[in-house]
């Protein structure tokens, strides 16, 4: 077996009292599609929030790379130092740069140097309008290039900002919930999108639409998260079947859904 | 209007105001058309707009509030007046050749940190180097914590009070309340000669033309870009890669820089520069002028601070006891219903002729009253 | 021997008699002194005529230098031009003349044919007098108040007298302790005595002094005993020396003692006014997350309308207001009933600032919820204009606002002054504390108030009107401003712009104890006050010390010798600091919000 | 054609105001006022102005000044020392005014100074000021140092006084006051360690300056009432204030409240006019002295006569934001009085408005009977006149106690007094 990507390994984390997650324990390989469930409340966010430096956990370790004498504690570093180390994040609801055309979006994001003076003196060669106009076709907003990202319908923006993932090129992408907010056919698209990144990167999914959940972890792992905790782990029809699994997550049994 | 189009016009308006401020203005000074009074109050004028220009590049362009940046414009005025005070040699009331507050503070010698200031590259490089120290010490430590939106308001302010009582001290040896005044010379030119204060005005329209062109080319670079992302929405920019705070800080230090040149320009075509220049207040007047002006965009500044600073000096005179009236309220009125400012005046007209036009159009249309016309009545 | 404590006592009391009786035969009687003392050109030599009364028991001398003191006593112009001295006695007629008796005599004035003469007041001159006459009257007053009824009195004899190291007067102080029972006057009689006999000539009573001084602890001979020091040395009296050294030790550390319990009711006094004005703020910018600019100008809108009641309970006041007079009425009220003006303008002042909150609430703040900055800025016009609505209806002077006597005055305790302002101030934030606390936590208001600073749209999801809530919130804000106003026109000046020297000081203090925490405004308030306080009063001290930091070291002395000044500065950039250290201020009400 | 020029290259097409107004210039002498009729100091200045209009009324009911009516060109400094030395162009550059009556401050007069100088304006300057100037288009109509400071601590040594502590606004006044009061009082004979306040010394131990110094709109003196309290707990002492505007208020008020009383400690004020008493508790101020060259209280024919006049104007007056009630009369008011008087005479004398003439009449020397007494003008521009000590009444009029006549105004007074 490689070594994993991203292993996390025993990491709690609690607000104010509030256990969002417990003794964690979840690693990723590389090109690995993997989708993460659970009820609400069960620390899917807060497990990305320290994934990306966005909080620090209380315990535990969050290491990154496949070498392990080279790997990175991501506890130490702050947000823009992990996205640089390459994991990109799409988030729940849709972030982009309102006040920014489509294509202003896509060169922030644009994989290459992020330090002010080399933002001071960028300029964007052909490759890299290339790779935006496939980035924009990709996404269908090629039409709307130069419009404000704020003008855009709420599936439109889910849609850049998936771009802007891409344009940033990571080793892994953090996706929450993709599809909320999209028709069934851009569900679908976009279900295909992420099979297809699978391999060259490594993808976290968060997911409610089971419907989705279905058509990504075709292959892939399907992790289930319950009180901050991974509550079992397996393929897609093995967790659908598993009794724990259907007793929290369908709110059935004692525990519910909070 | 195609985008080349419009890019055109603003080179040719660019161009004509140019052309306006820096050469033929003091053309007509130079034949008495413009009086004098006139030119050293434009010379003012355009000093504040520099001030404005930094207050926007933060405000408009970053998102962040700063009510400090009078105080790195009175740093400015005060490295140069520093240099100023030394080129009145023995001129002085007490005719020592130590600047005159230090004779009554009981000082035979001058202290050490003044005698570098007798140069004046020496003088120019504190004017760039003390307000940019002071902003990035106090950058850095702010945008470090994370100290943001309200917050950052409130602290620079407090920075400011803090600063200006320390120069009210007289033991600062910088003036105390009274600050620098009684300027002589620059560069071995007569300050009450009017052609000095011609080149001061030329010189200081031509900085604004530079601020003016730097910060239109900084807004179409990336780095703009950035700037403007973090402006609405800056944890984005920071799971994004961008070290956000690097990028506050530089533009933090910049617009500081920018308001300390004004500073410096303004002290000798004033001819005073004290520490009430940086109290809140002041820093708050250029936020108006910003607000008033249009804040995010590039002319907004320069037209607020001419045109609220012009009413000040019509009103203050004309009705004395009204003017804080008319400023207060007038700046509730445009952040209530003109936040875009003056700027955003021709667009919003337009807007709402377009909307009449089109109202009036449906009218003829549909000629018994419209339900809507009906409302409009109401 | 145990005759030996009678004996002085009946010397003593021979020699006060004695005194009092030895005044030369022939020479001028009490009331003929004072006559020339009124007459007298000269400053000086009225001094002089005073002292000449010192010690004598003529009753007629206490009403009559009294009535000096309170410009009562006249100076009569006859037909022939002698200026005679006079106090009108009788009733007043009509005509408002009364009968006059002459000070020289106590005779009634009379005219050339012997019938008594009727003046009128206004047509007299009052016998001027300066403050270096009525010290030498009340000297001669204070004599006499050795036997004053209330103790107050008789200390302050006293101690005049000690401080004035009169020898002769020596005496009457031993005599008055051997019968005084209250012990604090007994304190300052001891003292005294012992202050007057530093100037024995002998040795041995000296000596006495001192040992009684250094076990008296006493303040007030800092001075004296600086002095003695320097004369022992001079003469070479070794055993002086050393007792007067080591009585100034005892004042010393009596005196830092003082110093530090001092400086602490000085820091809660100046935490409990920054208490008091931040706690406004700490429900508007801390809860509602307002930044409310105008801030100040509400405290000002308290304050000046305890000035409103103030004049009310008075003779009334007439406001102009762009060229429209409003006359206001008094209810003329005069000694203990007007006392009480100040109880009535508290909730009023709260109700005024709140209207003019909610006013605000309603007309600007409302659009501006979601916009902070904007709220600033707005605020920060509307502050303008109020500055100067208030400037053109009472004036840009600042107003009188007189305090009551039941605030002004102080309590010494152990030579620890706590003044009746400042108890009051520091009892009262305790209070409106434990107010608010009720009504947040116990009133159905509270609840509204915190669920909808909780979380707004779901508080008007529940079927909260937010609406209403951000009113009376605002309201209950400004009012607390409006109290806070009335307290400060007791301590401070009452202008149109006494707000601004409050408004960064309570950002300040919501600021670092987190915004949000009424807990942390409370700590905050008290920590910085306390801070304020003790750089003030040490850094003078630590001043001396700073001298060794090469080349600026004269400079940073200089700085912390200017305390007022630099305490502030380093409070200030110690928040800032702070901040660096606690982001979010001391107590953290933690959000998950992205764009928190 | 010029103006419409001008207005047309101005930026915002605003009116010039009131520089455009006709001015006949045949029968009319422009006079400008430059004080602070908004912002922080307008509450000084603004009586400043009234009686200034009073005074040119007053002047020009009788006839002008060489046959021309007195025109006023008012303008507002706004407590902005930067507008002072703009309005000062304007009043010179564009009003062409004859003369200037104004400023408060030393920082305004500071700032004004060399557009004055540069244009060979002449500014009558009426407040109590440090001294250590001497320029040639000012007349200092203010009391010099040694008409105010020194002779107050002449009254206090007389009275037995034998402690002084010093307090002060940290400005130049203030240093500058203190600086002087030290000298004359070592130069008396007191004890250096009886002076109070605290020193600060330079590099080599030389005091450089001496006081305690708090900022402007300071609220809190718990600290220093304290320390006055020790200071005063021997005896014989008195405090010298400098300190200026509301900062009085907290420091009364805390002064009474911490027990001391004139009669104990005394404190003379030297910022504390008529004007300034009428914001403040006069309860607790009773018996503080104050040391002027005018007080309403003066008991002359002339005085009573001036006071009666300007209220008689002040009710009949329909000048736009005038204060009628309670007004009262002031040294600032007077001087400034005066100072319209003198230069009247003045121009009289000279035949001519020419500021180099005026001022040559001027300096050789004119009297003028002013409410406060006689007046007579000085070689080195300022005025020889009388100073009077008082001590406050509850009704906020000083009661004289002290007066001292024709003191001669010297503005260098550094160095002066030689230590015994």
């Amino acid at each position: 077996m490689p070594h994993p990507l991203l292993s996390v390994e025993d990491v709690s984390k609690s607000y104010d009292g509030f256990k969002a997650i417990t003794n964690l324990n979840f690693y990723l390989y590389e090109g690995e599609l993997r989708t993460v469930i659970g009820p609400n409340g069960a620390g899917k966010s807060t497990f990305f929030d320290l994934i990306t430096g966005r909080a620090k956990p209380d315990k535990g370790k969050l290491d990154f790379g496949t070498d392990p004498a080279a790997s990175h504690d991501l506890t130490e570093l702050n947000e823009y130092e992990i996205n640089r180390l390459g994991i990109g994040r799409k988030f729940q609801t849709p972030s982009v740069y309102t006040e920014h055309t489509v294509w202003d979006n896509l060169v922030l994001s644009l994989k290459g140097p992020r330090g002010v003076f080399a933002s001071l003196f960028h300029r964007l060669t052909s490759t890299d309008r290339d790779r935006l106009d496939d980035i924009l076709k990709t996404v269908r907003l090629d039409a709307k290039r130069d419009w404000k990202a704020g003008l855009l319908a709420h599936g439109e923006k889910q849609w850049l900002e998936i771009g802007m993932l891409l344009a940033q090129d990571p080793k892994v992408l953090l996706v929450d919930e993709p599809a909320a907010g999209m028709s069934d056919d851009e569900t679908d698209r976009t279900g295909d999108l992420l099979l297809s990144l699978a391999g060259k990167h490594s993808l976290i999914v968060i997911e409610h639409d089971m419907a989705f959940v279905k058509q990504i972890a075709a292959n892939g792992v399907v992790t289930v998260l319950h009180q901050g905790t991974v509550l079992c782990e397996g393929k897609f029809d093995e967790v659908q079947s598993d009794e724990k699994v259907r007793e929290v997550y369908l709110g059935r049994g004692k525990h519910g859904t909070r | 209007m195609s985008a080349p189009t419009v890019r055109r016009y603003e080179l040719i308006a660019v161009t004509v105001i140019a052309l306006l401020l820096i050469v033929v203005v003091p053309l007509l000074n130079a034949n008495g058309v413009i009086s004098h009074f006139d030119l050293s109050r434009y010379g003012k004028y355009l000093c504040y707009a520099l001030l404005a220009i930094s207050v926007d590049l933060l405000w408009g362009y970053t998102g962040l509030l700063s009510l400090g940046q009078a105080l790195f414009f009175t740093l400015g005025g005060y490295m140069h007046g520093m240099y100023l005070m030394r080129m009145i040699g023995e001129l002085g009331q007490y005719k020592k050749p130590i600047p005159d507050f230090l004779v009554f503070l009981g000082w035979e010698r001058l202290p050490a940190f003044w005698e570098p200031f007798a140069s004046f590259p020496f003088a120019m490089a504190m004017v760039i180097l003390v307000p940019g120290l002071v902003a990035y010490v106090f950058g850095y430590l702010a945008f470090r914590s994370r100290i943001k939106g309200v917050y950052f308001s409130i602290l620079t302010q407090a920075l400011t009070y803090a600063a200006s009582i320390m120069f009210f001290r007289n033991n600062l040896l910088l003036g105390g309340n009274n600050g620098f005044t009684d300027f002589k010379f620059i560069l071995g030119h007569s300050l009450a000669d009017p052609a000095t204060s011609r080149w001061l005005y030329i010189a200081t329209a031509v900085a604004v033309l530079l601020a003016f062109l730097f910060c239109r080319w900084l807004s179409k670079t990336k780095f703009g870009l950035v700037q403007q992302a973090i402006r609405d929405g800056e944890n984005r920019v920071l799971f994004s890669g961008y070290a956000t705070a690097h990028f506050k800080l530089f533009i933090f230090v910049v617009a500081a820089l920018l308001a300390a040149i004004g500073g410096a320009l303004y002290t000798p075509q004033v001819g005073i520069i004290n520490p009430g220049e940086m109290q809140a207040d002041k820093s708050l007047e250029a936020v108006v002028w910003v607000a008033v002006g249009g804040r995010g965009t590039l002319l907004g500044p320069i037209i607020g601070a001419f045109s609220i600073n012009y009413l000040k000096s019509w009103a203050t005179t004309a009705f004395p006891d009204l003017w804080l009236l008319i400023l207060g309220g007038l700046f509730v009125l445009v952040v209530l219903f003109l936040p875009g400012g003056i700027v955003s005046l021709p667009a919003r007209l337009k807007a709402a002729w377009q909307k009449l036009a089109a109202r009036s159009a449906r009218k003829d249309r549909d000629s018994p009253p419209a339900p809507d016309s009906a409302s409009a009545k109401s | 021997m145990d005759l030996l404590p009678v004996k002085p006592l009946a010397c003593i009391l021979f020699f006060v008699a004695a005194c009092a009786y030895l005044v030369p035969a022939g020479a001028a009687t009490p009331r003929e002194i004072i006559a020339r003392a009124v007459l007298a050109e000269d400053a000086g030599a009225k001094r002089d005529f005073i002292g000449q009364l010192m010690g004598q028991a003529d009753p007629a001398i206490a009403p009559l230098l009294e009535a000096w003191r309170t410009d009562a006593l006249f100076i009569f112009t006859a037909t022939d031009g002698a200026k005679i001295p006079v106090v009108l006695t009788g009733e007043r007629d009509e005509a408002g003349t009364q009968t006059a008796a002459r000070i020289d005599t106590g005779a009634a004035l009379t005219a050339a044919n012997g019938q008594p003469l009727r003046l009128v007041v206004a047509d007299l001159a009052a016998a001027d007098h300066t403050s270096s006459l009525r010290r030498a009257m009340k000297a001669v007053l204070d004599l006499a108040d050795l036997a004053a009824s209330e103790p107050a009195k008789r200390i302050k004899a006293i101690l005049t007298i000690g401080l004035a190291q009169d020898a002769e007067k020596l005496p009457a102080l031993q005599a008055r302790l051997a019968i005084e029972p209250e012990e604090s006057v007994r304190r300052a009689l001891r003292e005294s005595i012992a202050l007057a006999q530093l100037k024995d000539d002998r040795d041995a009573i000296k000596l006495a002094a001192l040992g009684e001084l250094k076990e008296l602890r006493s303040l007030a001979s800092t001075d004296f005993l600086t002095r003695s020091l320097k004369e022992s040395e001079a003469a070479g009296k070794p055993a002086l020396a050393r007792a007067a050294r080591e009585a100034l030790r005892s004042v010393e550390s009596h005196r830092s003692f003082v110093d530090f319990f001092g400086t602490l009711f000085r820091g809660v006094s100046l935490g409990s006014i920054l208490l008091v004005a931040a706690l406004g703020l700490a429900i508007t910018f801390g809860l509602m997350r307002v930044i409310n600019m105008a801030h100040g100008e509400m405290i000002a809108v308290g304050a000046y309308t305890t000035y409103l009641v103030q004049n009310i309970f008075g003779t009334g006041i007439t406001i102009p207001f762009f060229g429209f007079s409003l006359p206001i009425f008094g209810l003329n009220l005069t000694g203990a009933a007007y006392q009480w003006y100040f109880i009535a303008a508290l909730p009023l002042s709260f109700i005024a600032a709140a209207i003019v909150g909610i006013g605000l609430e309603r007309s600007v703040i409302r659009f501006l919820y979601r916009r902070p900055l904007e709220s600033l800025l707005a605020t920060w016009g509307v502050s303008l204009v109020m500055q100067q609505g208030l400037r053109l209806m009472f004036g840009a002077n600042n107003v009188q606002v007189s305090s009551p006597t039941y605030l002004s005055g102080n309590w010494l305790v152990n030579d620890i002054i706590l003044g009746w302002n400042r108890v009051f101030v520091i009892g009262f934030a305790m209070l409106i504390v434990f107010g608010m606390w009720l009504v947040l936590t116990k009133t159905p208001l509270g609840l509204l108030i915190r669920a909808s600073m909780q979380n707004r749209t779901m508080a008007s999801c529940m079927g909260v009107r937010t609406e209403r809530v951000n009113m009376l919130t605002f309201g209950l804000g400004s009012g607390l401003a409006g109290l806070a106003g009335a307290f400060l026109s007791q301590i401070g000046n009452v202008g149109p712009s006494l707000g601004q020297g409050y408004i960064i000081d309570s950002f300040m203090v919501v600021v670092v104890g987190g915004v949000g925490s009424i807990g942390g405004t409370i700590l905050s308030a008290f920590g910085i006050g306390g801070i304020d306080q003790v750089l003030q009063q040490y850094l003078p001290y630590i001043a001396p010390g700073l001298s060794w930091v090469p080349g600026i070291g004269s400079f940073l002395q200089n700085l912390a010798q200017d305390a007022a000044v630099f305490g502030k500065i380093l409070v200030l950039a110690g928040i800032i600091l702070f901040l660096q250290w606690k982001p979010a201020g001391l107590f953290v009400t933690r959000s998950r919000n992205l764009e928190d | 054609m010029k103006q419409k020029l001008t207005s047309l290259l101005s930026v915002g097409a605003l009116a010039l105001g009131a520089s455009l107004a006709p001015a006949s210039a045949a029968e009319a002498v422009k006079v400008g006022v430059l004080h602070s009729l908004s912002g922080t100091m307008a509450i000084s200045e603004t009586s400043l102005r009234d009686v200034l209009l009073f005074a040119f009324d007053e002047i020009n009911a009788k006839g002008g000044v060489l046959g021309k009516k007195i025109e006023p060109v008012v303008v507002d400094g706004a407590s902005d020392w930067p507008l002072f030395a703009e309005k000062a162009k304007q009043l010179l550059e564009q009003d062409k005014v004859s003369v200037t009556f104004g400023c408060w401050t030393s920082v305004s007069r500071k700032s004004v100074l060399p557009v004055y100088e540069k244009n060979n304006g002449l500014l009558f300057y009426p407040v109590q000021y440090e001294g250590e100037e001497e320029s040639k288009n000012v007349a200092y109509t203010a009391e010099a140092v040694n008409q105010q400071a020194t002779p107050a601590v002449d009254y206090y040594l007389a009275e037995g006084k034998k402690k002084f502590y010093l307090l002060g606004s940290d400005y130049v006044y203030p240093q500058t006051t203190n600086l002087v009061l030290l000298e004359y009082l070592l130069s008396k004979g007191v004890k250096l360690e009886n002076i109070g306040g605290g020193f600060r010394k330079d590099g080599s131990g030389k005091i450089i300056s001496a006081g305690k110094y708090t900022p402007f709109g300071h609220t809190d003196y718990q600290q220093i009432i304290a320390e006055i309290k020790q200071f005063a707990a021997s005896g014989d002492a008195c405090v010298i204030s400098t300190l200026n505007g509301d900062t009085n208020v907290p420091f009364f008020k805390e002064y009474a409240a911490a027990g001391l009383t004139a009669e104990t400690c005394p404190v003379v004020s030297f910022s504390i006019s008529e004007d300034e008493f009428r914001g403040l508790p006069a309860k607790q101020l009773v018996g503080q002295l104050g040391c002027w060259t005018y007080f309403q209280s003066i008991d002359t024919p002339a005085n009573k006569k001036f006071v009666a006049d300007f209220q008689a104007w002040l009710k009949k007056s329909n000048v736009p934001g005038l204060v009628k009630e309670g007004r009262v009369t002031c040294s600032p008011m007077v001087l400034s009085y005066v100072g319209v008087y003198l230069w009247k005479a003045a121009v009289e004398k000279a035949g001519s408005f020419d500021v180099d003439k005026v001022r040559a009449a001027w300096k050789s020397g004119i009297s003028f009977n002013g409410p406060g007494g006689k007046v007579t003008t000085q070689p080195n521009m300022h005025l020889t006149k009388n100073v009077f000590i008082g001590e406050t009444k509850a009704d906020g009029q000083f009661k004289i106690v002290k007066s001292f006549q024709n003191v001669y105004g010297e503005p260098w007074l550094k160095g002066k007094f030689q230590a015994k």
